[in-house]
């Protein structure tokens, strides 16, 4: 059962991700995000993260949030994260985690600019 | 073994100040499974919330409570944490301090630096909660235990 | 301070509902998206509602579903309640509520078709 | 006022029929605030979970848990809720109990027509509930409370 709504939007997937992601744990999102993936049958679609309503995004979570991303693109997914806070930007930037691997976007309708689809 | 941080402007007196703790404003949190680290931090948000820390302020102490209850409990096998609101003159802030009687840090030097992790994870919650607030404070000793405190004072707005 | 994520998509706002909107507070949902509405410049767009999440929808949770839509819609904007799981379409019609009022959509993608987004 | 709903096939002796409680399976829950509503739901839930209900019953469970619960918390100036499995023969199903000592339901024959509320809301929880479940006795008297007793049996699969 889905604990968090994975979306299908223009052949894309979106994860509107919870604000009590942490409490409710992460570990679960990265697996039901990879089933997602898995069920999906458009192969060329991408992923987005979408964490514009975390309020702040320890190491653990920002661990969990770049593994996904990393797993999601050895099963063949571009993942972007959208809609990081200036706050959460600010706080992992001074704890020198710089999440490089990962392509983001201001929010979920740059992102699907960024994953190709047409305006 | 004992490292202690300041941001300027230092305390005048050159060492960290007795600040008596404001009896309306302490609370002691239990950490024992992973459900209290969750409660530490909303704790400490509330905490700061309440004494107007600005959003980015508010996600640094959010942040720092989070990484330094979950070493208490995945390294240091539980123990607990006190919030309080400090003074200092006209300053106000908030003090966290996370104890337990752990192990200690094996190597505190490296942890403190950032990137090295006895788990499989990134090493940065010591060396990056530091960077997040004004003070920061650790003893460990092997066998004993580990205590962190940190405070981060509000900015004055003038 | 919005506790829900409001995304906006190609000029449409689209609501996750989370799986626990009714221990939360539906009201507050209802409060923060009527609030994304009026900040909102784009007057064009719809309002999509997604509620894939939701393992059952009881008397109270619909009424402020429909609310949402009719105050959305005094606002200018039509509201499309999508990804509704056929275990509450059931519920909810042996209970005698229809939602006749407000539009449905099989998925979010669905309902951005029906607010005439071009695939 | 008593009323009372089976849905076929009947039981045996024509009457509600005894069920011992299961002593593993019994909980009490009480109902004092809107909180204690959605931990009633989620009781409810998993209790029908544990029984292997499927998706379609275990809605129908947990809409008619929070629709009477929710009638106990704001009509009924809160009461409590009592869970239980039940057995009849083969048969095993769940049992939710849901009392309070309000003012009881002033119009019980418009309120279980549906479409009657004396707040503002639909007036669709009685009437609904009823629909989504095997059985359902109500029983109510001004002053004194009400008292809404609902089962759902599990499908045997053959
Ligand atoms: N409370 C503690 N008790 C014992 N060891 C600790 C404690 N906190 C941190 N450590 C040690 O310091 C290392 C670095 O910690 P940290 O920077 O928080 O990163 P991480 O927790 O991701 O490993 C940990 O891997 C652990 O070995
Ligand atoms: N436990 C109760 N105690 C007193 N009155 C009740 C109780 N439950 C229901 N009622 C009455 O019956 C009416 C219909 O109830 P219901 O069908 O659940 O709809 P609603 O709660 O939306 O009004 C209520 O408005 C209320 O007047």
């Amino acid at each position: 059962m889905t604990r968090v709504p994975i979306l299908r939007i223009r052949g894309h997937l979106l994860v509107p991700v919870q604000p009590d992601l942490e409490d409710r744990g992460a570990q679960d999102l990265q697996n039901d995000v990879l089933e997602a993936i898995a069920r999906d049958r458009n192969r060329r679609g991408g992923l987005l993260l979408d964490i514009s309503s975390l309020e702040f995004v320890d190491t653990y979570v920002a661990r969990v949030l770049a593994d996904t991303a990393a797993m999601a693109g050895l099963m063949g997914r571009t993942t972007v994260l959208c809609g990081m806070r200036p706050e959460v930007a600010a706080t992992l930037v001074q704890m020198g985690y710089l999440l490089e691997d990962v392509p983001t976007a201001l929010d979920v309708d740059d992102g699907l600019d960024l994953l190709g689809l047409p305006r | 073994m004992t490292r202690r941080w300041f941001r300027s402007p230092a305390p005048a007196t050159g060492d960290r100040p007795d600040r008596p703790p404001d009896p309306h404003g302490r609370a002691t949190v239990p950490i024992t499974t992973e459900a209290d680290v969750a409660v530490v931090r909303r704790r400490a948000r509330e905490l700061a919330t309440e004494l107007q820390f600005d959003t980015f302020s508010l996600a640094a102490i959010t942040t720092a409570a989070s990484e330094l209850s979950r070493n208490v409990w995945r390294h240091g096998g539980g123990g607990y944490a006190v919030l309080e609101r400090v003074r200092d003159g006209a300053r106000v802030g908030v003090k966290l301090l996370f104890v337990d009687e752990g192990p200690g840090v094996r190597d505190l030097d490296r942890a403190l630096q950032g990137g090295w992790s006895t788990g499989r994870s990134l090493g940065l919650g010591l060396s990056g909660s530091r960077r997040l607030v004004d003070e920061f404070e650790i003893e460990t000793a092997p066998g004993k235990g580990t205590r962190v405190e940190i405070v981060k004072w509000l900015r004055v707005r003038r």
